[in-house]
Protein backbone atom coordinates (compact mmCIF):
# COMPACT_ATOMS: atom_id res chain seq x y z
CA UNK A 1 0.00 0.00 0.00
CA UNK A 2 2.49 2.89 0.73
CA UNK A 3 5.32 1.62 -1.52
CA UNK A 4 3.47 3.71 -4.20
CA UNK A 5 2.77 6.83 -1.77
CA UNK A 6 6.27 7.22 -0.73
CA UNK A 7 10.21 7.11 -2.29
CA UNK A 8 12.23 3.99 -2.04
CA UNK A 9 15.38 4.65 0.14
CA UNK A 10 16.19 1.04 1.08
CA UNK A 11 19.29 -0.65 -0.86
CA UNK A 12 19.86 -3.83 -0.59
CA UNK A 13 23.48 -4.78 0.73
CA UNK A 14 25.74 -1.89 1.12
CA UNK A 15 25.87 1.15 -0.69
CA UNK A 16 28.79 1.77 -2.82
CA UNK A 17 31.31 4.35 -3.71
CA UNK A 18 30.33 4.20 -7.09
CA UNK A 19 26.68 4.88 -6.21
CA UNK A 20 27.68 7.83 -4.16
CA UNK A 21 29.70 8.79 -7.31
CA UNK A 22 27.29 8.49 -10.09
CA UNK A 23 24.95 10.91 -7.83
CA UNK A 24 27.61 13.52 -7.19
CA UNK A 25 27.69 13.65 -11.05
CA UNK A 26 24.41 13.67 -11.78
CA UNK A 27 24.29 17.18 -9.57
CA UNK A 28 26.69 18.88 -12.01
CA UNK A 29 23.94 19.82 -14.56
CA UNK A 30 22.76 21.68 -11.81
CA UNK A 31 24.88 24.75 -11.83
CA UNK A 32 22.69 27.19 -9.40
CA UNK A 33 24.47 24.44 -6.45
CA UNK A 34 27.40 25.81 -4.53
CA UNK A 35 27.89 23.37 -1.59
CA UNK A 36 26.99 19.84 -1.31
CA UNK A 37 26.92 17.95 2.20
CA UNK A 38 27.35 13.93 2.25
CA UNK A 39 27.12 12.14 5.75
CA UNK A 40 27.80 8.48 5.16
CA UNK A 41 27.39 6.03 7.89
CA UNK A 42 30.12 3.18 7.82
CA UNK A 43 29.65 -0.26 9.45
CA UNK A 44 32.33 -0.23 12.64
CA UNK A 45 34.28 -3.46 13.56
CA UNK A 46 33.60 -2.99 17.34
CA UNK A 47 34.59 -5.12 19.97
CA UNK A 48 32.24 -6.21 22.19
CA UNK A 49 33.32 -9.05 25.24
CA UNK A 50 36.12 -10.33 23.29
CA UNK A 51 33.86 -10.39 20.14
CA UNK A 52 33.77 -8.27 17.07
CA UNK A 53 31.20 -7.69 14.41
CA UNK A 54 31.94 -8.91 11.11
CA UNK A 55 28.49 -7.27 9.64
CA UNK A 56 25.01 -5.72 10.42
CA UNK A 57 21.68 -7.14 9.28
CA UNK A 58 19.71 -4.42 8.71
CA UNK A 59 15.59 -4.86 9.06
CA UNK A 60 13.00 -2.12 8.71
CA UNK A 61 9.31 -1.60 9.33
CA UNK A 62 9.40 -0.72 6.24
CA UNK A 63 5.78 0.82 5.39
CA UNK A 64 6.65 3.26 8.27
CA UNK A 65 9.57 3.85 7.75
CA UNK A 66 9.03 4.94 3.87
CA UNK A 67 6.74 7.31 5.73
CA UNK A 68 8.89 8.16 8.20
CA UNK A 69 11.85 9.25 5.75
CA UNK A 70 9.67 11.02 3.51
CA UNK A 71 8.52 13.06 6.66
CA UNK A 72 12.30 13.90 7.60
CA UNK A 73 12.37 14.67 3.24
CA UNK A 74 9.46 17.15 3.49
CA UNK A 75 10.54 18.66 6.39
CA UNK A 76 14.14 19.19 6.07
CA UNK A 77 12.75 21.06 2.62
CA UNK A 78 10.77 23.42 4.93
CA UNK A 79 13.41 24.23 7.31
CA UNK A 80 16.76 24.62 4.75
CA UNK A 81 16.72 26.52 1.38
CA UNK A 82 17.83 23.09 -0.40
CA UNK A 83 18.15 22.74 -4.35
CA UNK A 84 18.34 18.68 -3.96
CA UNK A 85 18.37 15.98 -1.48
CA UNK A 86 18.86 12.03 -1.58
CA UNK A 87 18.69 9.65 1.40
CA UNK A 88 19.64 5.56 1.03
CA UNK A 89 19.72 3.27 3.64
CA UNK A 90 20.76 -0.51 3.53
CA UNK A 91 19.10 -3.53 4.33
CA UNK A 92 19.93 -7.11 4.71
CA UNK A 93 24.31 -7.60 5.47
CA UNK A 94 26.50 -4.60 5.59
CA UNK A 95 29.79 -5.81 6.46
CA UNK A 96 31.90 -3.76 8.46
CA UNK A 97 33.93 -0.63 6.31
CA UNK A 98 30.67 -1.16 4.41
CA UNK A 99 28.73 1.79 3.83
CA UNK A 100 24.82 1.73 5.48
CA UNK A 101 24.11 4.99 5.04
CA UNK A 102 24.55 8.05 2.22
CA UNK A 103 22.44 11.31 3.01
CA UNK A 104 23.20 13.97 0.38
CA UNK A 105 22.05 17.52 0.53
CA UNK A 106 22.87 20.11 -1.91
CA UNK A 107 22.27 24.15 -1.80
CA UNK A 108 23.71 27.14 -3.00
CA UNK A 109 25.22 28.08 -0.08
CA UNK A 110 26.95 25.81 2.25
CA UNK A 111 25.22 26.52 5.77
CA UNK A 112 22.31 25.44 4.46
CA UNK A 113 23.35 22.38 3.09
CA UNK A 114 25.74 21.49 6.19
CA UNK A 115 22.61 22.30 8.51
CA UNK A 116 20.47 19.79 6.52
CA UNK A 117 22.54 17.06 6.55
CA UNK A 118 23.19 16.96 10.07
CA UNK A 119 19.00 17.87 10.61
CA UNK A 120 18.34 14.51 8.30
CA UNK A 121 21.03 12.17 10.13
CA UNK A 122 19.80 13.07 13.43
CA UNK A 123 16.04 12.69 12.43
CA UNK A 124 16.64 9.23 11.11
CA UNK A 125 18.90 7.90 14.23
CA UNK A 126 15.58 8.84 16.25
CA UNK A 127 12.67 8.82 14.20
CA UNK A 128 13.18 5.68 11.12
CA UNK A 129 11.62 2.41 12.45
CA UNK A 130 15.45 0.75 11.54
CA UNK A 131 16.87 -2.55 13.78
CA UNK A 132 20.72 -3.85 13.59
CA UNK A 133 21.58 -7.40 14.10
CA UNK A 134 25.34 -6.72 14.83
CA UNK A 135 26.90 -10.31 13.76
CA UNK A 136 30.32 -11.94 15.35
CA UNK A 137 32.65 -14.35 14.01
CA UNK A 138 30.97 -17.22 16.19
CA UNK A 139 27.41 -16.63 14.76
CA UNK A 140 26.52 -15.07 17.80
CA UNK A 141 24.70 -11.61 17.48
CA UNK A 142 23.36 -8.81 19.28
CA UNK A 143 21.02 -6.02 18.53
CA UNK A 144 22.49 -2.24 18.02
CA UNK A 145 20.84 0.43 19.60
CA UNK A 146 21.16 4.42 18.99
CA UNK A 147 23.04 6.48 21.06
CA UNK B 1 -12.68 -6.86 16.53
CA UNK B 2 -9.77 -8.33 14.95
CA UNK B 3 -6.33 -6.08 15.31
CA UNK B 4 -2.66 -6.59 12.85
CA UNK B 5 -0.03 -6.49 15.30
CA UNK B 6 3.07 -6.96 13.79
CA UNK B 7 6.83 -7.58 15.82
CA UNK B 8 10.19 -7.07 14.82
CA UNK B 9 14.10 -7.39 15.96
CA UNK B 10 14.46 -7.95 19.32
CA UNK B 11 10.46 -8.43 20.21
CA UNK B 12 10.26 -10.62 17.31
CA UNK B 13 13.10 -12.68 18.39
CA UNK B 14 11.92 -13.46 21.85
CA UNK B 15 8.18 -14.19 21.05
CA UNK B 16 9.19 -16.31 18.27
CA UNK B 17 6.68 -14.61 15.83
CA UNK B 18 6.86 -11.56 13.39
CA UNK B 19 2.94 -10.89 13.22
CA UNK B 20 -0.26 -12.60 14.21
CA UNK B 21 -4.23 -11.61 14.16
CA UNK B 22 -5.56 -10.61 17.84
CA UNK B 23 -9.10 -10.51 18.34
CA UNK B 24 -10.36 -7.84 20.83
CA UNK B 25 -13.62 -6.78 21.99
CA UNK B 26 -14.57 -3.92 19.93
CA UNK B 27 -14.02 -0.31 21.43
CA UNK B 28 -10.58 -1.50 22.84
CA UNK B 29 -7.54 1.01 23.32
CA UNK B 30 -3.38 0.00 22.52
CA UNK B 31 -3.37 -0.63 26.27
CA UNK B 32 -5.83 -2.91 26.58
CA UNK B 33 -3.86 -4.79 23.68
CA UNK B 34 -1.27 -4.82 25.44
CA UNK B 35 -2.80 -6.50 28.33
CA UNK B 36 -3.43 -9.02 26.00
CA UNK B 37 -0.15 -9.36 24.80
CA UNK B 38 2.16 -9.18 28.29
CA UNK B 39 -0.47 -11.76 29.43
CA UNK B 40 0.19 -14.03 26.58
CA UNK B 41 4.04 -13.35 26.18
CA UNK B 42 5.74 -12.39 29.78
CA UNK B 43 8.99 -11.86 28.29
CA UNK B 44 7.77 -8.67 27.08
CA UNK B 45 7.81 -7.34 29.91
CA UNK B 46 12.10 -7.48 29.97
CA UNK B 47 11.97 -5.97 26.57
CA UNK B 48 12.14 -2.17 25.59
CA UNK B 49 9.86 -1.19 22.86
CA UNK B 50 7.40 1.53 21.47
CA UNK B 51 4.27 1.30 20.10
CA UNK B 52 2.97 2.51 16.42
CA UNK B 53 -0.49 2.14 15.58
CA UNK B 54 -1.36 2.22 11.46
CA UNK B 55 2.53 3.74 10.92
CA UNK B 56 1.74 6.65 13.90
CA UNK B 57 4.30 6.22 16.97
CA UNK B 58 2.32 6.99 20.28
CA UNK B 59 3.02 7.39 24.04
CA UNK B 60 -0.38 7.73 24.80
CA UNK B 61 -3.40 5.09 24.81
CA UNK B 62 -5.46 5.44 21.55
CA UNK B 63 -8.26 3.84 20.20
CA UNK B 64 -8.09 1.09 18.02
CA UNK B 65 -9.91 0.70 15.11
CA UNK B 66 -10.99 -2.86 13.14
CA UNK B 67 -7.86 -3.76 10.98
CA UNK B 68 -5.49 -1.78 12.08
CA UNK B 69 -1.87 -2.24 12.44
CA UNK B 70 -0.06 -2.27 15.99
CA UNK B 71 3.87 -2.37 16.01
CA UNK B 72 6.01 -3.20 18.83
CA UNK B 73 9.34 -1.47 17.81
CA UNK B 74 12.65 -1.93 19.86
CA UNK B 75 14.90 0.57 20.05
CA UNK B 76 15.99 2.21 16.16
CA UNK B 77 19.23 1.46 14.52
CA UNK B 78 19.33 3.08 11.12
CA UNK B 79 22.59 4.72 10.47
CA UNK C 1 61.31 25.19 -0.40
CA UNK C 2 57.49 24.53 1.58
CA UNK C 3 56.95 21.89 -1.25
CA UNK C 4 59.17 19.85 0.84
CA UNK C 5 57.49 20.21 4.22
CA UNK C 6 53.81 20.42 3.82
CA UNK C 7 51.03 17.76 1.64
CA UNK C 8 49.75 18.98 -1.66
CA UNK C 9 46.07 19.91 -1.39
CA UNK C 10 46.12 21.67 -5.02
CA UNK C 11 44.71 19.43 -7.94
CA UNK C 12 44.77 20.73 -11.57
CA UNK C 13 41.30 21.51 -12.62
CA UNK C 14 37.99 20.18 -11.64
CA UNK C 15 37.90 17.16 -8.70
CA UNK C 16 35.99 14.43 -10.50
CA UNK C 17 33.10 12.27 -8.54
CA UNK C 18 35.59 9.35 -9.45
CA UNK C 19 38.21 10.82 -7.27
CA UNK C 20 35.65 11.07 -4.64
CA UNK C 21 34.66 7.44 -4.97
CA UNK C 22 37.85 6.15 -4.86
CA UNK C 23 38.97 8.15 -1.65
CA UNK C 24 35.71 6.68 -0.01
CA UNK C 25 36.52 3.00 -0.90
CA UNK C 26 40.00 3.54 0.36
CA UNK C 27 38.62 3.93 3.75
CA UNK C 28 36.47 0.62 3.69
CA UNK C 29 39.47 -0.97 5.32
CA UNK C 30 39.39 1.74 8.21
CA UNK C 31 36.69 -0.54 10.28
CA UNK C 32 36.93 1.45 13.29
CA UNK C 33 35.61 4.28 11.36
CA UNK C 34 31.53 4.83 11.69
CA UNK C 35 31.03 8.15 9.96
CA UNK C 36 32.22 10.14 7.34
CA UNK C 37 31.31 13.94 6.41
CA UNK C 38 32.23 15.01 2.78
CA UNK C 39 32.28 18.88 1.66
CA UNK C 40 32.04 19.39 -1.47
CA UNK C 41 32.17 22.90 -3.29
CA UNK C 42 30.83 23.80 -6.53
CA UNK C 43 31.13 26.18 -9.12
CA UNK C 44 27.49 28.13 -9.70
CA UNK C 45 26.76 29.45 -12.83
CA UNK C 46 25.70 32.93 -10.92
CA UNK C 47 24.58 35.91 -12.90
CA UNK C 48 26.28 38.56 -12.06
CA UNK C 49 24.47 41.81 -14.54
CA UNK C 50 22.91 39.68 -17.21
CA UNK C 51 26.33 37.88 -17.34
CA UNK C 52 26.60 34.33 -16.36
CA UNK C 53 29.78 32.77 -14.63
CA UNK C 54 30.98 29.98 -17.06
CA UNK C 55 33.75 28.95 -15.03
CA UNK C 56 36.36 29.66 -11.97
CA UNK C 57 39.88 30.07 -12.37
CA UNK C 58 41.64 29.35 -9.73
CA UNK C 59 44.99 30.30 -8.22
CA UNK C 60 46.64 30.54 -5.31
CA UNK C 61 49.69 31.82 -3.22
CA UNK C 62 50.80 28.33 -2.74
CA UNK C 63 53.63 28.05 -0.50
CA UNK C 64 51.47 29.85 2.07
CA UNK C 65 48.29 27.81 1.10
CA UNK C 66 49.85 24.83 2.00
CA UNK C 67 51.31 26.25 5.07
CA UNK C 68 47.78 27.28 5.98
CA UNK C 69 46.08 23.76 5.01
CA UNK C 70 48.57 21.96 7.25
CA UNK C 71 48.18 23.88 10.21
CA UNK C 72 44.18 24.01 9.51
CA UNK C 73 44.66 19.61 9.54
CA UNK C 74 46.86 20.07 12.60
CA UNK C 75 44.17 22.08 14.55
CA UNK C 76 41.08 20.20 12.93
CA UNK C 77 42.99 16.56 14.20
CA UNK C 78 43.73 18.64 17.54
CA UNK C 79 40.07 19.31 18.15
CA UNK C 80 38.21 16.62 17.08
CA UNK C 81 38.70 13.00 17.39
CA UNK C 82 39.39 11.76 14.27
CA UNK C 83 40.44 8.96 12.49
CA UNK C 84 41.30 10.35 8.84
CA UNK C 85 40.74 13.73 6.65
CA UNK C 86 41.33 14.57 3.52
CA UNK C 87 41.29 17.78 1.96
CA UNK C 88 41.97 18.60 -2.04
CA UNK C 89 41.12 22.09 -3.90
CA UNK C 90 41.22 23.02 -7.10
CA UNK C 91 43.74 25.09 -9.46
CA UNK C 92 42.91 26.40 -12.68
CA UNK C 93 40.05 26.27 -14.45
CA UNK C 94 37.43 24.98 -12.62
CA UNK C 95 33.78 25.25 -14.64
CA UNK C 96 30.12 25.69 -13.73
CA UNK C 97 28.58 22.46 -12.44
CA UNK C 98 32.19 21.13 -11.72
CA UNK C 99 33.64 20.86 -8.01
CA UNK C 100 36.51 22.77 -6.81
CA UNK C 101 36.61 21.90 -2.52
CA UNK C 102 36.24 18.38 -1.35
CA UNK C 103 36.71 18.08 2.51
CA UNK C 104 36.64 14.73 3.97
CA UNK C 105 36.40 13.55 7.64
CA UNK C 106 36.33 10.10 9.40
CA UNK C 107 35.46 9.08 12.63
CA UNK C 108 34.14 6.53 14.85
CA UNK C 109 30.89 8.59 15.86
CA UNK C 110 29.03 10.93 13.36
CA UNK C 111 29.66 14.39 15.64
CA UNK C 112 33.03 14.30 15.38
CA UNK C 113 33.04 14.09 11.79
CA UNK C 114 30.24 16.44 11.15
CA UNK C 115 32.16 19.14 13.52
CA UNK C 116 35.24 18.27 12.26
CA UNK C 117 34.46 18.57 8.75
CA UNK C 118 32.07 22.08 8.80
CA UNK C 119 35.30 23.57 11.24
CA UNK C 120 37.85 22.82 8.27
CA UNK C 121 35.00 24.19 5.43
CA UNK C 122 35.18 27.55 7.50
CA UNK C 123 39.04 27.57 7.85
CA UNK C 124 39.76 26.96 4.24
CA UNK C 125 37.11 29.90 3.23
CA UNK C 126 38.75 32.32 5.50
CA UNK C 127 42.08 31.71 5.79
CA UNK C 128 43.61 29.84 2.90
CA UNK C 129 44.97 32.74 0.38
CA UNK C 130 43.03 31.35 -2.89
CA UNK C 131 41.92 33.04 -5.34
CA UNK C 132 39.23 32.85 -7.97
CA UNK C 133 38.94 34.71 -11.39
CA UNK C 134 34.93 34.13 -12.28
CA UNK C 135 34.93 34.06 -15.75
CA UNK C 136 32.04 35.37 -18.05
CA UNK C 137 30.68 34.22 -21.78
CA UNK C 138 32.28 37.40 -22.90
CA UNK C 139 35.47 36.95 -21.74
CA UNK C 140 35.44 39.39 -19.46
CA UNK C 141 35.84 38.23 -15.39
CA UNK C 142 35.50 39.91 -11.82
CA UNK C 143 37.40 38.41 -8.68
CA UNK C 144 35.46 36.40 -6.20
CA UNK C 145 35.02 37.20 -2.52
CA UNK C 146 34.04 34.70 0.08
CA UNK C 147 31.64 35.50 2.42
CA UNK D 1 68.58 45.99 2.45
CA UNK D 2 66.28 43.60 -0.57
CA UNK D 3 63.00 42.49 0.44
CA UNK D 4 60.60 39.87 -2.50
CA UNK D 5 57.15 41.35 -3.00
CA UNK D 6 54.89 39.02 -4.94
CA UNK D 7 51.07 40.34 -6.32
CA UNK D 8 48.29 38.28 -6.40
CA UNK D 9 44.92 37.97 -7.97
CA UNK D 10 43.04 41.70 -8.10
CA UNK D 11 46.12 43.55 -7.02
CA UNK D 12 48.59 41.85 -9.93
CA UNK D 13 46.04 42.50 -12.37
CA UNK D 14 45.69 46.21 -11.59
CA UNK D 15 49.83 47.18 -11.05
CA UNK D 16 50.51 44.80 -13.68
CA UNK D 17 53.50 42.48 -12.24
CA UNK D 18 53.59 39.20 -10.14
CA UNK D 19 56.37 39.96 -8.58
CA UNK D 20 59.50 41.70 -7.70
CA UNK D 21 62.41 43.30 -5.58
CA UNK D 22 62.43 46.45 -3.36
CA UNK D 23 65.62 48.00 -1.94
CA UNK D 24 64.66 49.26 1.30
CA UNK D 25 67.00 50.69 4.06
CA UNK D 26 68.09 48.37 6.84
CA UNK D 27 65.70 47.98 9.53
CA UNK D 28 63.04 49.07 7.59
CA UNK D 29 59.66 47.41 8.38
CA UNK D 30 56.44 46.45 7.10
CA UNK D 31 54.33 50.36 7.19
CA UNK D 32 58.02 51.52 5.11
CA UNK D 33 57.42 48.99 2.70
CA UNK D 34 53.91 49.36 1.93
CA UNK D 35 54.91 53.77 2.44
CA UNK D 36 56.96 52.80 -0.69
CA UNK D 37 54.38 51.07 -2.49
CA UNK D 38 51.29 53.26 -2.50
CA UNK D 39 54.25 55.62 -4.33
CA UNK D 40 55.01 53.52 -6.73
CA UNK D 41 51.13 52.46 -7.57
CA UNK D 42 49.31 54.82 -6.07
CA UNK D 43 46.16 52.62 -7.49
CA UNK D 44 46.94 50.12 -4.77
CA UNK D 45 44.56 52.78 -2.94
CA UNK D 46 42.02 51.57 -4.34
CA UNK D 47 42.25 47.83 -3.32
CA UNK D 48 41.90 45.93 -0.33
CA UNK D 49 44.60 43.28 0.42
CA UNK D 50 46.41 41.92 3.46
CA UNK D 51 50.00 42.09 4.21
CA UNK D 52 51.65 38.22 4.56
CA UNK D 53 55.64 38.41 5.96
CA UNK D 54 57.03 35.42 5.28
CA UNK D 55 53.54 33.21 4.47
CA UNK D 56 52.02 34.73 7.85
CA UNK D 57 49.18 37.14 7.86
CA UNK D 58 50.10 39.96 10.27
CA UNK D 59 48.17 43.05 10.62
CA UNK D 60 50.79 44.80 13.51
CA UNK D 61 53.91 46.80 11.82
CA UNK D 62 56.14 44.28 11.37
CA UNK D 63 60.20 44.63 11.07
CA UNK D 64 61.29 43.05 8.08
CA UNK D 65 64.40 41.11 7.38
CA UNK D 66 66.84 40.96 4.56
CA UNK D 67 65.21 39.24 2.19
CA UNK D 68 62.02 38.58 3.46
CA UNK D 69 59.12 37.63 1.25
CA UNK D 70 56.05 40.31 1.73
CA UNK D 71 52.81 38.99 -0.05
CA UNK D 72 49.84 41.99 -1.21
CA UNK D 73 46.73 39.31 -0.69
CA UNK D 74 43.39 40.59 -1.74
CA UNK D 75 40.73 39.03 0.02
CA UNK D 76 39.98 35.10 -0.84
CA UNK D 77 37.71 32.93 -2.47
CA UNK D 78 38.94 29.51 -1.50
CA UNK D 79 36.35 26.62 -1.64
Amino acid sequence: MTETKYKNVFVEGPITPEKIATSIAHHQVKTQIGAHDIFLGQVRADEIEGKTVQAIDYSAYEDMALKVFHEIRESAFDKFDLTCMHIYHSKGIVKSGEICLFVFTSSAHRKEAMDACRYIVEEIKEKAPVFGKELFEDDSHQWKVNK
Amino acid sequence: MKVHVVYFAQVAEKIGLSKEEIELPDGSNSTDLLTVLYNKYPMLRDLTFKVAVDHELSNRQLALKPDCEVALLPPFAGG
